[in-house]
């Protein structure tokens, strides 16, 4: 797998700066989310991450675990508690299940991260009955997870293109496969939204104050 | 689109401010978004929780009350509630004799309720479960989310809701709720698209002369679009979509329903429609509710509901029920 | 503006059709139409009979039943109904200790309704009347048509069929029906005009961000027209405008209604606006009711009715009432 | 008064092909009345009236009276009995105490029906407690019936621009009273109907069958 360094040591810190990029980057594509949702869906799955990350910020504000397990780990029973809908459970269970897989190391790489957040990704598709090519969120973070093994850029990029190649499938699952056929040629938003996620992973990796190989 | 809102953000809470106010026999948790009877735990009876996302009122709120349900927990618009608001309302109407949980098929509410289920058994509450998916216009339903919750869900509410008045066990009353829901099946139509306070606008474009058929209740487009239709036509269309789907042998209980922003004059006057061919299609209709009771928020169109009875679900129907929408008897 | 309807000629046919269906209590007399309770005319209580034109529903036919009206007449959509809708009423619910017809102050009603009493007492019917008149928003009164009808007629309805069930004689139902009646004060606004069927499109224009201020439940413009306004502004300004014109000492009923196309959501959110600016002003309320009740076809808007009450009228608001749109008590 | 001969003999024929004329121009105008009322109304008086006038020509067409009283009596009552609203009480008492004012006349002339017209008047006046320039139906029938003393050209004339000039007025009475000041600029739906059954009676007047000098 790891052809490549596994770079910089991700701390605790770390992944408070991520999530609290992802409120901001949520806040700032919202109506596009919203937009996407209204097409396909029911037209909240905007203002649902919004609500979800905005109250992430605030208990990582306030009470910052020590660990990169216990922030992620936090933040998903906080987007379990405040979110709803579908994206609540399955974001939540997305960071609780990679923030367990991680422990109570105080630091981890790339590698393990990857490793987590495959695990993560597994209880989401477990969770909703999902697989690939259903029109979903997981058709960006599988192959996010996946790139991950050798670079945030590459994740980022396989992200993306998984959000992207959504635009013509059917739904098969969620409420855009109510729609049948009507679902085909939009963009899912919970795909949309989790490439956002991951290109932000990618953008606080590259800024990072850590030192470390970077990519 | 013009609202009767404050601000979007604050939509959910006002309204259950302002059900707090008409309605002393709630108790209303503005705070953790709970509404539970006031009475609960009724001693020796289970109860009856549902929940949703909100924008489907009177679904759920107005129906908590003696008869019907314990609990409602109500949602952001559109957005399934979350599990913390099912476990401190299974905790408020739990007498010891365990709490139905009533849950419309929707991706987001069945896997919340399945945490809070979890999470309230680990408290040590009984909790069973039901699923109500009686929407026939989503097919294929093998390759879709399901069916989804939509009219049936009243049937399973008030129905459930007087098993439990009766003081059946747990067991029972959710076997009994099951029934209803697999009896139940539903067909609606918009005639507009819906406007959610977030997003402020019509959720898709429905231009003057078409209509959608075989919508949902969350501002979705239906499967299909068509040039408009008249009163008949759409009773013709949506009750063969049911019947084709479940020919019922005994009597049902009727239910039609506005999604939010149509007339109660043309409601009445498309529930002649749909008599008039349930009774071409002998169909015995044994009661019939008229009204918006699940909803859309803005949304113009209807729903038609039927359910399959038997004379004890007819019995448990027509038992007194007294909740802010639903009130008889007694 | 799509409709679901079949024709525009036959919508008051086709809804009375529908709410024969819908309601076995109620005899519904499709071709003459008239909806009268079923046990009319009842020995010894006197009769109180309503109408207007229709699209107001559930006003008025959803208010007959035992505890309010004995009988409706339903006029063409906003036309007032014809004086031998009203005799025929008059004539199937008078068990002899005669009958109160309920009002709306318009010019059509009033003059309908008048033509009616003479031809009622012609048939040897003892005949009282009661006008409505409760919308603050028509000012100068004395140089207008007076003061519309409006929400306030729930409030009669209700009271004068307390008092008839009681078995109170006519004339002391009567002196009842005025007191609430002058003690009702109601302000509306709508973010929408109104769609008739007869006409297919919107009575008048109404941008996006602006409403109407002072309307009524005819789809006629209001007094002013603003800058769209929050849920809280428009309480407050309609708290405002009515108690400008009645401070009440004691109690008050409050009607917190929807013109017919305001999702139930948003209606109690402006409850509780509507709930805080009375508490600033100090006005205690006794009752309240949230709803569609008194509409105006698919407009979107809301109306606030106060009723100043004394323990005598809420006990009689308290009464028990049993007809399909108001069900409590017994 | 009559300066003038007072024309042809009118039967109950002729009153029978006026009311007749009047709901096939009612039929013709019904959406103009109604645009008309939604500006200042509830936008019902074409409908109205195009359901009073077909029950009055068909009542007529089944039973026709002998005499001109009983047409506009018979046509008054069947007002009244069906249309609802303002304009059926007024339209039917108008005509019905028209109908009564002609007693049982065989025949009656111009000078007559003017006579009777007014009396009619009156009584919508007393009635709907309306006076001329309140912006109603009156704006248009008292003119109209000043000039039918004269000529029924001149009655037409008169009504309509009675009716015309019922736009600039604030109205007092009826629905557009509600409106206050923003009843101001509209042309009243009811005077414009009057002027309608006016101009149908000229017309009708001016082809009539039977001899008279006309006008
Ligand atoms: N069963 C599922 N498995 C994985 N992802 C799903 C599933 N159902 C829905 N989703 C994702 O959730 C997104 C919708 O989220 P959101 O709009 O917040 O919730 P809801 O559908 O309840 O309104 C969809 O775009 C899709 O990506
Ligand atoms: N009090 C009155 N006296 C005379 N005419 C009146 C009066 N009130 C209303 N009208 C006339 O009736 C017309 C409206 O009739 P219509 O629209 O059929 O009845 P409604 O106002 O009940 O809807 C007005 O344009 C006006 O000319
Ligand atoms: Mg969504
Ligand atoms: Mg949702
Ligand atoms: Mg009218
Ligand atoms: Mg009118």
């Amino acid at each position: 797998m790891a052809e490549q360094e596994s770079g910089q040591a991700l701390d605790a810190a770390f992944f408070i700066r991520w999530l609290t990029a992802c409120a901001a980057a949520v806040e700032r594509e919202a109506s596009r989310l919203t937009d996407l949702d209204a097409a396909i869906g029911d037209a909240d799955h905007g203002s649902n991450l919004q609500r979800g990350f905005r109250a992430v910020a605030e208990v990582l504000a306030k009470d910052a675990p020590a660990t990169p397990g216990a922030v992620l780990t936090l933040a998903g029973r906080q987007l379990i508690s405040t979110v709803g809908g579908a994206s609540g459970p399955l974001y939540g269970t997305l960071l609780r299940r990679t923030g367990k897989a991680l422990g109570d190391a105080a630091e981890v790489d790339r590698a393990a991260l990857a490793d987590a957040l495959g695990q993560g990704v597994a209880a989401v598709a477990q969770l909703g009955g999902a697989a690939k090519g259903d029109k979903t969120m997981l058709d960006a973070l599988e192959p996010a997870v996946d790139a991950l093994a050798t670079s945030y850029e590459g994740a980022a990029r396989a992200a993306e293109e998984g959000a992207v190649a959504t635009t013509p499938l059917l739904a098969r699952k969620g409420r855009a496969s109510y729609l049948g056929e009507r679902s085909i040629d939009h963009q899912d938003p919970g795909a949309t939204s989790a490439a956002l996620l991951v290109t932000t992973l990618a953008e606080i990796a590259g800024q990072a104050p850590a030192a470390g190989s970077g990519q | 689109m013009k609202m009767l809102i404050n601000v979007p953000e604050t939509v959910v809470a006002d309204a259950l401010r302002g059900m707090a106010a008409a309605h002393p026999d709630l108790s209303v948790d503005v705070e953790n978004r709970v509404v539970v009877r006031r009475d609960a735990p009724v001693a020796g009876k289970v109860g009856i929780v549902s929940g949703g996302g909100s924008g489907h009122e009177p679904l759920h709120g107005g129906f908590v009350g003696p008869g019907m349900l314990s609990a409602a927990c109500p949602g952001e618009v559109f957005t399934s509630p979350v599990p913390d608001q099912m476990v401190r309302a299974a905790a408020a109407v739990d007498s010891g004799s365990g709490v139905l949980f009533v849950v419309k098929n929707y991706t987001g509410d069945v896997l919340n309720f399945d945490m809070a289920a979890e999470l309230a058994e680990d408290e040590g509450i009984q909790v069973a479960k039901v699923l109500v998916h009686d929407d026939v216009a989503v097919t294929d339903s093998l390759f879709t989310a399901g069916r989804r919750g939509t009219g049936g869900t009243l049937f399973v509410e008030k129905i459930a809701g007087a098993a439990a008045d009766e003081g059946m066990p747990l067991e029972r009353v959710e076997t009994i709720a099951r029934q209803v829901s697999e009896a139940s099946r539903s067909f609606g139509v918009a005639l507009t698209a819906v406007s959610t306070p977030a997003k402020g606008s019509p959720t898709f474009d429905l231009p003057e002369g078409e209509l959608e058929l075989g919508i949902g209740i969350h501002g979705e487009p239906g499967r299909e679009r068509r040039a408009m239709m008249t009163s008949r036509e759409i009773a013709d269309f949506a009750v063969a979509a049911i019947l084709e789907d479940l020919q019922p042998r005994g009597p049902v209980l009727a239910l039609v329903n506005g999604m939010g922003a149509t007339p109660l004059l043309e409601l009445y006057g498309f529930n002649a429609e749909v008599q008039r061919v349930l009774g071409e299609r002998g169909v015995t209709v044994a009661r019939t509710l008229v009204g918006n009771y699940v909803t859309s928020l803005d949304m113009a169109g209807c729903s038609v509901t039927l359910c399959e009875v038997d004379d004890d679900l007819l019995r448990l129907w027509d038992a007194p029920v007294s909740t802010p929408a639903l009130r008889w008897g007694r």
